[in-house]
Order: C-alpha cells, then structure tokens, then sequence
C-alpha cells in the first residue's frame, strides 16, 4: 500500500505543529489542517508565556522554522472521515481526498465564553475584557476598554471553570497563573494601580508559578482575596463596582475598578467536538475527549488509529503539550510500524 | 417624628475603595513582608494566645487591608509575643516585628 | 436519639440545597442579610457539612439562622448549584421542630409570626388581610394607611375590591366550603400542629419570663434586647 | 453601557406565554394594597383586549408569605398548590397566572419539586385527596401577572394616549425596573430576560416610550425578608436595604420606579415615607419622593385611565409630579375621594414628604 505512511494531523495549535515536526523527522507524510487562517492557534493571540514571560513570538516562530516539508492546509476543515481498509478516509472542505493510516487529533480548546457569566457584565459594561482580550492588548495597545492609567484593575479566576451553572465543573488549571502572570504585567505597565485577584484556590502547581506568586505580592504589592465574584454592575460614571467575599476573613467586600478582566477557561473545542461526533470518540462529563487511560496512555482514543495530543484532552499548559505532541509522536510511530508489519 | 420601633442602618459590606493606602504605605515601609502572607493561619493554628482570645494575625492582616483598622488591632492586642508565629511561618515573616509595628501605626 | 444532621438530610431540601460547598463565599457576598447582620451564609453551610451534632446544635439554637430574608439570591449564584436560602429554610424547620428555637430572640419570634400568619390565613384565606392589619402594628405604613384603615369599606370598593364580598374580585369573602377544605389541608400536612407546639414551647418560656400570653406576643414582636442590625 | 450586549442576553431567555385563556389567582399584599392594580388586569385583558382571564372565588391565598417566614410546613404549601391547580382544571384552564412574585416563585418550586421527588408528589395528591377530594393535573403553561402585560405591550402602545415622555422637554422618562427576587433569580430560564438583565419590565418600559436605568444596586432586594418586616423589631433590615438601592439610584434622578414584585411595589413606596421622618431626606425632585407604581398601573396611565381609578392615592408618594410630567389630566379634588364623590376626609400630610 502506497498510502500507509499518510498520517492526518487535525490542528494548527502548538500539539499539531510539534507533533507533525517530531513525525516529519520520522519520513512520514504528514498533512496537517487548521480550520482558522493561521498557525499557532491560541499562542498566535498570546503576547507571553508564564512562568517567566517568554515572548510567544519566540516560540511560535521556532515551531514554523521546523515544519519545513509538512504539508498544511489553512481555512479548512473535515467534511467527512470514515474507516476504509484499516485506513482512515477524509474529505477535506477545500475537497481534497485523504487516506490516513492514522490520525491526531489536536483539536485543542476553546475558550469559555465570557459573557455567558451574564452577571459579570462582559459585552454589556464598557470596561469588563477576557484573559485573551488582554494579551491583544499587551500585543497591541488598541482595545478601547482599557483606561489609560487605572486606578484599580480586577482579576476573576475561574469564569466558566468549576462553576456547574454553565455546565463546566472541570479546573482549567492554567488560569490562576495566567492571572498572576497577567497581573504583574498590569502592575508593569501601570505601576500606580491598585491590582486585586479573586480566587478561590491558587492552583500554583508548575515550576516557578509558586515564584511568581510571591513576586506578585511581593514586588508588585497585588492583592488576593478568596472569594468568588458575585456580581458586576456600573456606576454613574461608567466606572465597574464588583462584590464578593474575603472567605479569609469572613467579610462581604466591593470595590469600585476601571478595568476587570475576567479569567475565561477552556473548554474542549467546538469543532473538535463535532470531529468527535464523526468519529464516535468518547468524552468525559467535562465535555473533553477520554483518553485510554488516564494515567498510562493519554494519547490514545476508543479507537484504533486515532491518536490524542493537547487540550483536547483537558486543559493543560504549554510544555504539557509539546510533551503530548511527542509522546504521540512515539506512539504513532510505534502503531505504524506495528500495522505496516500486519 | 414618628416612632417606629426599628431603626435604619447603613451597609456594613467593606468598601475597599476607602482603604487607607497612605497608612499602610507607612507599614509597607518598615513591613514590606506584610505583602507576602499567603493566609496559610500557620501563625493562627500556633499562637498560645489565640486558644484564649480573639487573636489571629492572618486575620488582622485581612482586617487592616480590608479597613478596619480597630478590628486588626482587636485580633493583635492579645499577643503576648512569644514569638511562636515567627517561627512557623513558612514565608519566613518577622511576624513578632510585623505585629509591634502594626500595633504602633494602627493602635489609638 | 437521631443524630441532628440526618434529622435535617430526612427533608429532600438539603440534599437540593447542599451538595459540596466549596467555601467561594459567593453567596456571601451578594446575600443582604450579610451587610446588615453579623450573617455569613457560607459559614452556615460549611457548619452543616460538617455533620457535626454539637455545631449543628448550636446553630440550631442561634440567632443567625433567622437572619437570612429567603430572597433566593443566593440561589442565581452558586457554582456548586446549591441553595443556601433553601437550607435555611430546613435549618429553621428542624430548629423549630427540637424546640430549640426558643432559645434565640429571633428564634422567638416565630410564636408573633405563626399567630398572624394562622389566624388570617384560617380565618380569611389570605396570609394580610386588611382588618387585622393594623396601623398601630405598622406605624411605617404612613398617614395613607391610617386613612385607610378609617375607611376601609369606601376606600375598597372605590379601589376595585369586594372586600368580605361574594363572588369572585380582591379580598371577597372565600365561600365557606372553600376555607373547609383550606382548614383541613393545615390540619392534615401538620400546619396546625407545628403552630400548638410553638405555641407550647412559648408559653413554656412566657412562663418563666413571668409574662402572660399578650405580654409574650408583644415582646417578641416589638423588640430584641440585642441590636442585631450591623453599624 | 453596551445596550446590543443586553439585548443579546435578552433574547436568551424567550418564555413562551401563550396569548390566552388563563385562571388567574390573587396575590395577598396586592389585593390589600394596590387593589385597583389587580382589578385594571382584569378589565384591560378582558374587556380591553378581550382576551379570557377567569378567577373563581374558590380560590385561596398561596401561602407563601407563611411558609417563607416558616410559619407553615413545605407538605403545605404544596397541598395549597395541588388544590388551586385543581380548580383549574374543575373550570377548564391549562394556563395558570398569578397576580404574585411569592406564588410565582413557589409554583415553579414546586413543580421542580414534585418533578425531582416524585413521592413528594404522591404525598400530596394523596393529602389533596383526603382533606379535599381533589385530584389535580399540572397546568401547561404557569406565568406571572407580569409576563401577560409583557406580552401585551405593543397593543397596549397601539391602544396608548399618553407616552412614558416628559410632555414638557419631549423627552423619555428615566425609569427604574425592579424585579422581585423570586421572579428571576430562582430560576433565571423562567422569567422574561433572565437573571441579570431581566427584560419583563424594561421590555414594557420601551415600549411605552420611556427609558431604563441601571444603577449599581438594581438587583438588590428590597428588603422584604418575610419574618424580617412581618416582626416589627425586625424592620430595620427591611428599610435598611431599601434605603442602600434608593442611596444607589438617586444620582440618576429617576422620574418613577416600576415593580413587579407586590412587596416591592409597597416598601419602596413605604420606606420612602419612613426615610423622609427619620432622615429628613425625600428621595426624587423637589421633595415629593420617587413614585412607585405596578405595571398596571404604569399601563393604565399609559391608556389614559383615570388615575384614581388606578389606585394612585393607595400609595403613600404623590404621584402628581410624575402625572404632571406625563401631561395627564386629572381632579386633584377627586384624588381621596369614595364611591360617587363621597367625601371620606383625607390622609394626614408627611412632613417630610410632599
């Protein structure tokens, strides 16, 4: 078969693109589809990186540099896959025919809408922006809502992540450090803002997130308190009064902003959730694709040949999911090779 | 006026937009540690004299950040300085330092 | 004797109203009776989920469980799908059921309560009724009220009402198979039983404080000795 | 204030309110204090818009003030429900309407209930049964009060001889929507517009001409609190949190408040008059506080009714300014008057309160 070295690799993000540059060194060939107009997928909106503000430039720039020979197709999509002869067959949106011994999916995630959290405000009060509207900010400088020189700049943790009202019970884990990352930088460019972070726990697991934490009260004075935001509202003077309670010391709290962001979580993503209907792959309640094992073989689905890289196994940071990407690269290697002897 | 029978209160919700920064950039001076307590209550869990009285130096730090000056100084005025806090204190605070202090710009 | 906190987990409410707290103190934060009473709805719950008897007691026997006001904000909030207010609500049933609720000024303020309630509602069928709603009681009803109240009749049937009327409109007089039936269904669901144990219980206490019924009923419902209210 | 992003959420939540046949049961506060509200509701859809709203004098109080100020049991309250259901299946109606935000609340709670527990709902079709021999069938839509002129604006426009609009500078009136609590915030997907940015009132406000605010406290309670304003020694709560929204709505200078709650309708109006004696301070212009009317009587003005045919003079603040400013006819010697003119004296005035 002229075909058995076809592998399918569905996402432009960071798991696609390191998978398909580890695969590529294999002498697979590798066609790789991105639904949007670019690469890079949620790091191309990115400005920095935690834990140690990493421009994603840096990053995104080497994944490109080393995708020289992989075959890529921009704006398009999966119209149709099925099983044919131990192979998949796609048909692709710009009607391109593939058949692929095996694919990954590296769907990734989407990011929690924030004005579902209708209490919050966003899209309703002038000066309430998301995680990501912050980076685009950081990018450019262009977003209106943000004031020039705020007295007092809000972070809400988890909008849309441990909160069974939109159906998310699941921790997007990546999002308390991004808010002290975030944070500091707010304090960086605006060092006479009073800055606070509304938590309900600090998930700071990685290397260096607990570094950052402590440089965030430490050098930048920024203030965590333990308490949900309850509700936002807008005064008179277009100005944002949130409440909530300092758990810690059992007191209902408001404090008046210039500027909230709002800390929008991942969710599994809605392509690569209509991908998953194609295919009949199991999810989890959490809405995110089930790996074989939770433990041992995270890169495997319910079905042979379909290999899993990223968050569209749940959220996960960065260097998780280069270490995915790899290790699915591994893995399909191994099933090739495997399949090819059969 | 008519008498009622009840009377009318305002809000007791802390407002942290009337927070004395000023004061507190005093404390901030000689405590710059004040900033890096991370509310574990380690300083609590261990004080001798928190068994017997109010006192909580992870609250007081809440309290005075949050405003209230007189509840901070409440939660501090029980400490007999043993010194017991500073020792546990896994962000290494001078907590005995922290709570003189406290008491000297915020009591009266 | 059964452990308190089953007493409270054999109503379906709590299991509704409290699966895992989270301690996120949301509901706090946006509960009124929080800015206006020393009431911290999060502690409440996490003082249920404890399953601790002796803390549950103590609540049961406290004043803050009557602080919370039932506007369900609480409710809108919750991550966790949970409904403090509801939890109240079983809080308070069972509080009243042990007889503890006695042993709180709030608390005690159940026997002025379940009397008006019951007596209008057995009575007229409605939980106000305007000839037992007195300006005296409601001094903030205003001048209007007081005018009201002179006139009842006039002012009623200029304003639209059948008041003690027949047939249909507001405040008609509810026909007498109607408030049959309406009686027997207090009976019947333990309305009316809770109303004479709390009537028992009170009196038990109206006889300690040297008070006769009348007595009682006014104090408990003009005044508190402790000013709960927050300043 | 980015009003394409309220109006997103607003279309959220669409309830379906069937356009009519509905049994329609009273609320106890607005039969005692807004009497002529419940009564215009009647006349507007029956004979205005000739549309089939019945009421039976069978009927009874939900109960619902009792239970929340836990003065009667849950099994109750859901008896109570099950027999007022009943009737309406004993006249032939499948649409339930109630005149009050409690009931509303409860109704849907119970429903919930039942559905969640159905031995509860055995239990008490069974209780029903015995002490009434009752049965009954859930009815298929349940709405409140407000939800029907909700559905109704745009006739009530096109029947419409005055406009939420400031005669005098041609302007829209400025216009506080409350909602009560249990209307919304119990569940959110059965009111019009949600909990957050509930369009029920303000959809009607639109229509009618005028305009709504939004201030920082607008989803705050009034303050009701049930056992918190039935004992008097409790009402300080009750004013208190009605005094921190009329605190947060004054710099918007409001021309009147609309409510759909039968409390809210009459606290606000109360406390204002309570505020004006203990603190000498009247909310709203020159002294005369901010009125607060229901949305029939927002309506009936609206439709030309004579204002004390509406009820006006019930309320403790004046409503003229705000007629004034509508450009409404009226007989101010008419305002306190009895059946045929009868002269029945007056209200004492407030001293602090015009």
């Amino acid at each position: 078969m002229n075909n058995n070295k076809n592998i399918l690799i569905i996402g432009g993000g960071p798991a696609g693109l390191e998978a398909a540059i580890q695969l590529q060194k294999l002498n697979y060939n590798i066609i790789l589809i991105e639904k949007s107009d670019h690469l890079g997928g949620h790091l191309a909106e990115w400005d920095r990186l935690f834990p140690d503000g990493v421009k994603t430039k840096e990053i995104l720039d080497k994944l490109v540099n080393n995708l020289v020979g992989v075959k890529y197709f921009l704006n398009t999509e999966i119209d149709s896959i099925n099983l044919l002869n131990g192979s998949y067959n796609a048909i692709l949106s710009n009607g391109i025919t593939i058949l692929a011994k095996a694919v990954l999916i590296a769907s990734g995630f989407d990011l929690f809408k924030a004005e579902r959290k209708q209490e919050y405000g966003y899209g309703v009060y002038n000066h309430v922006i998301s995680n990501a509207d912050l980076e685009s900010y950081f990018k450019d400088g262009k977003d209106q809502r943000v004031v020039k020189n705020p007295r007092r700049v809000g972070f809400v943790h988890c909008v849309g992540s441990r909160d069974e009202k939109v159906g998310n019970i699941h921790c997007s884990k990546v999002c308390c450090v991004t808010a002290v990352k975030q944070a500091c930088e707010i304090k960086e460019k605006f060092p006479d803002a009073e800055v606070f972070c509304f938590y309900i726990d600090l998930r700071m697991f990685g290397r260096g997130y607990e570094d950052l934490y402590l440089k965030a009260q430490q050098k930048y004075g920024i203030r965590f308190i333990r308490g949900r935001v309850s509700e936002v509202a807008e005064n008179i003077k277009n100005e944002l009064i949130i409440k909530a309670e300092d758990t810690l010391s059992g007191k209902p709290i408001q404090v008046t902003l210039d500027l909230l962001v709002l800390m929008s979580g991942m969710m599994n993503s809605k392509s690569g959730l209509e991908l998953g209907e194609m295919l009949s792959l199991n999810k989890k309640e959490d809405g995110f694709f089930e790996c074989k094992s939770s433990i041992y073989s995270q890169q495997f689905s319910n079905k042979k040949g379909i290999f899993y890289a990223g968050t569209c196994t749940g959220p996960k940071t960065l260097p998780d999911t280069f270490h995915e990407a790899r290790s699915a690269a591994m893995e399909i290697n191994t099933y090739m090779n495997e399949s090819n002897k059969e | 006026m008519t008498n009622f029978g009840f009377k009318l209160v305002t809000s007791s919700r802390v407002n942290l937009d009337k927070f004395d920064k000023e004061k507190f950039d005093k404390l901030l001076k000689i405590e710059p540690d004040i900033r890096i307590c991370m509310a574990c209550g380690a300083c609590t869990a261990t004080c001798s004299a928190g068994k017997f009285t109010e006192t909580s130096l992870r609250k007081a730090i809440l309290l005075l950040q949050n405003g209230d000056e007189k509840g901070a100084v409440n939660k501090l005025i029980g400490c007999m300085l043993c010194g017991k806090c500073t020792i546990v204190c896994p962000r290494s605070i001078n907590t005995r330092n922290l709570i003189n202090n406290i008491l000297k710009i915020y009591s009266k | 004797m059964e452990k308190l906190y089953d007493k409270l987990k054999s109503d379906s409410r709590l299991g509704d109203g409290l699966k895992s707290c989270i301690n996120c103190g949301i509901c706090t934060a946006i509960c009124p009776a929080a800015e206006f009473y020393d009431y911290d709805p999060r502690v409440i719950m996490d003082k249920v989920q404890s399953k601790d008897d002796n803390v549950i007691k103590e609540l049961l026997k406290g004043e803050k469980i009557w602080y919370c006001g039932q506007c369900m904000s609480c409710k809108t909030r919750c991550p966790r799908g949970n409904a403090p207010g509801v939890v109240i609500q079983v809080l308070r049933k069972i509080s009243i059921e042990e007889g503890y609720f006695v042993e709180s000024e709030k608390g005690r303020q159940q026997y002025a309560i379940n009397k008006m309630m019951y007596h209008n509602l057995t009575n007229y069928g409605y939980s106000i009724y305007p000839r037992t709603f007195k300006y005296s009681m409601h001094p903030e009803c205003g001048p209007v009220w007081e005018w009201i109240e002179n006139n009842l009749e006039d002012v009623y049937a200029r304003n639209g009402a059948n008041l003690d009327g027949e047939g249909p409109g507001g405040l008609r007089k509810i026909p007498k198979e109607s408030m049959d039936e309406f009686r027997k269904i207090f009976d019947a669901t333990g309305a009316t039983k809770e109303l004479n144990h709390i009537t028992k219980c009170s009196m038990e206490v109206a006889k300690k404080m040297g008070l006769n019924e009348e007595e009682y009923f006014n104090m408990v419902f003009n005044e508190t000795e402790k000013d709960h209210l927050n300043h | 204030m980015i009003y394409e992003g309220k109006k997103k959420i607003w279309s959220d939540y669409q309830k379906d309110i069937p356009d009519d046949h509905f049994f329609y049961v009273r609320s106890c506060i607005r039969q005692s204090f807004f009497p002529a509200s419940e009564q215009k509701f009647l006349e507007i859809c029956n004979q205005r818009l000739d549309k089939d709203f019945f009421e039976t004098e069978k009927h009874t109080s939900c109960g619902g003030i009792a239970f929340h100020s836990d003065a009667i049991p849950i099994e109750t309250s859901l008896v109570i429900y099950g027999r007022q259901f009943s009737l309406m299946n004993e006249f032939g109606y499948k649409n339930f309407v109630c005149s009050c935000i409690t009931s509303f609340g409860l109704y849907c709670e119970a429903l919930e209930m039942w559905r969640e527990h159905p031995d509860l709902e055995a239990k008490t079709r069974e209780i029903l049964w015995d002490t009434c021999k009752r049965e009954f069938t859930k009815p298929e839509f349940l709405v409140h009060t407000s939800d029907i002129i909700f559905k109704y604006r745009k006739q009530i426009a096109a029947l419409a001889k005055y406009k939420l609009i400031n005669s005098k500078t041609g302007k829209p009136l400025k216009v506080v929507e409350h909602i009560g609590c249990h209307y919304n915030k119990i569940f959110p997907s059965k009111s019009v517009g949600g909990a957050e940015y509930p369009y029920v009132l303000a959809g009607m406000i639109e229509s009618w001409g005028g305009e709504i605010i939004d201030y920082p406290e607008r989803r705050h309670c009034c303050g009701f609190g049930f056992r918190q304003y039935l004992v008097k020694a409790n009402r300080g709560y009750s004013l208190s949190n009605t005094h921190k929204k009329f605190e947060s709505m004054e710099p918007y200078h409001p021309d009147f408040i609309i409510a759909n709650c039968p409390g809210c309708t009459y606290f606000m109006d109360r406390w204002q008059y309570v505020i004006s004696e203990m603190e000498h301070k009247a909310y709203g212009e020159y002294g005369y506080g901010i009125p607060v009317l229901t949305y029939e009587e927002v309506a009936g003005l609206v439709m030309g009714y004579n204002p004390w045919d509406l009820g006006l003079q019930m309320h403790q603040v004046n409503c003229e300014p705000l007629l004034d400013k509508m450009g409404i006819k009226y007989e101010p010697k008419e305002k306190y008057r009895g059946l045929n003119n009868k002269n029945i004296g007056k209200p004492a005035l407030s001293p602090y309160l015009k």
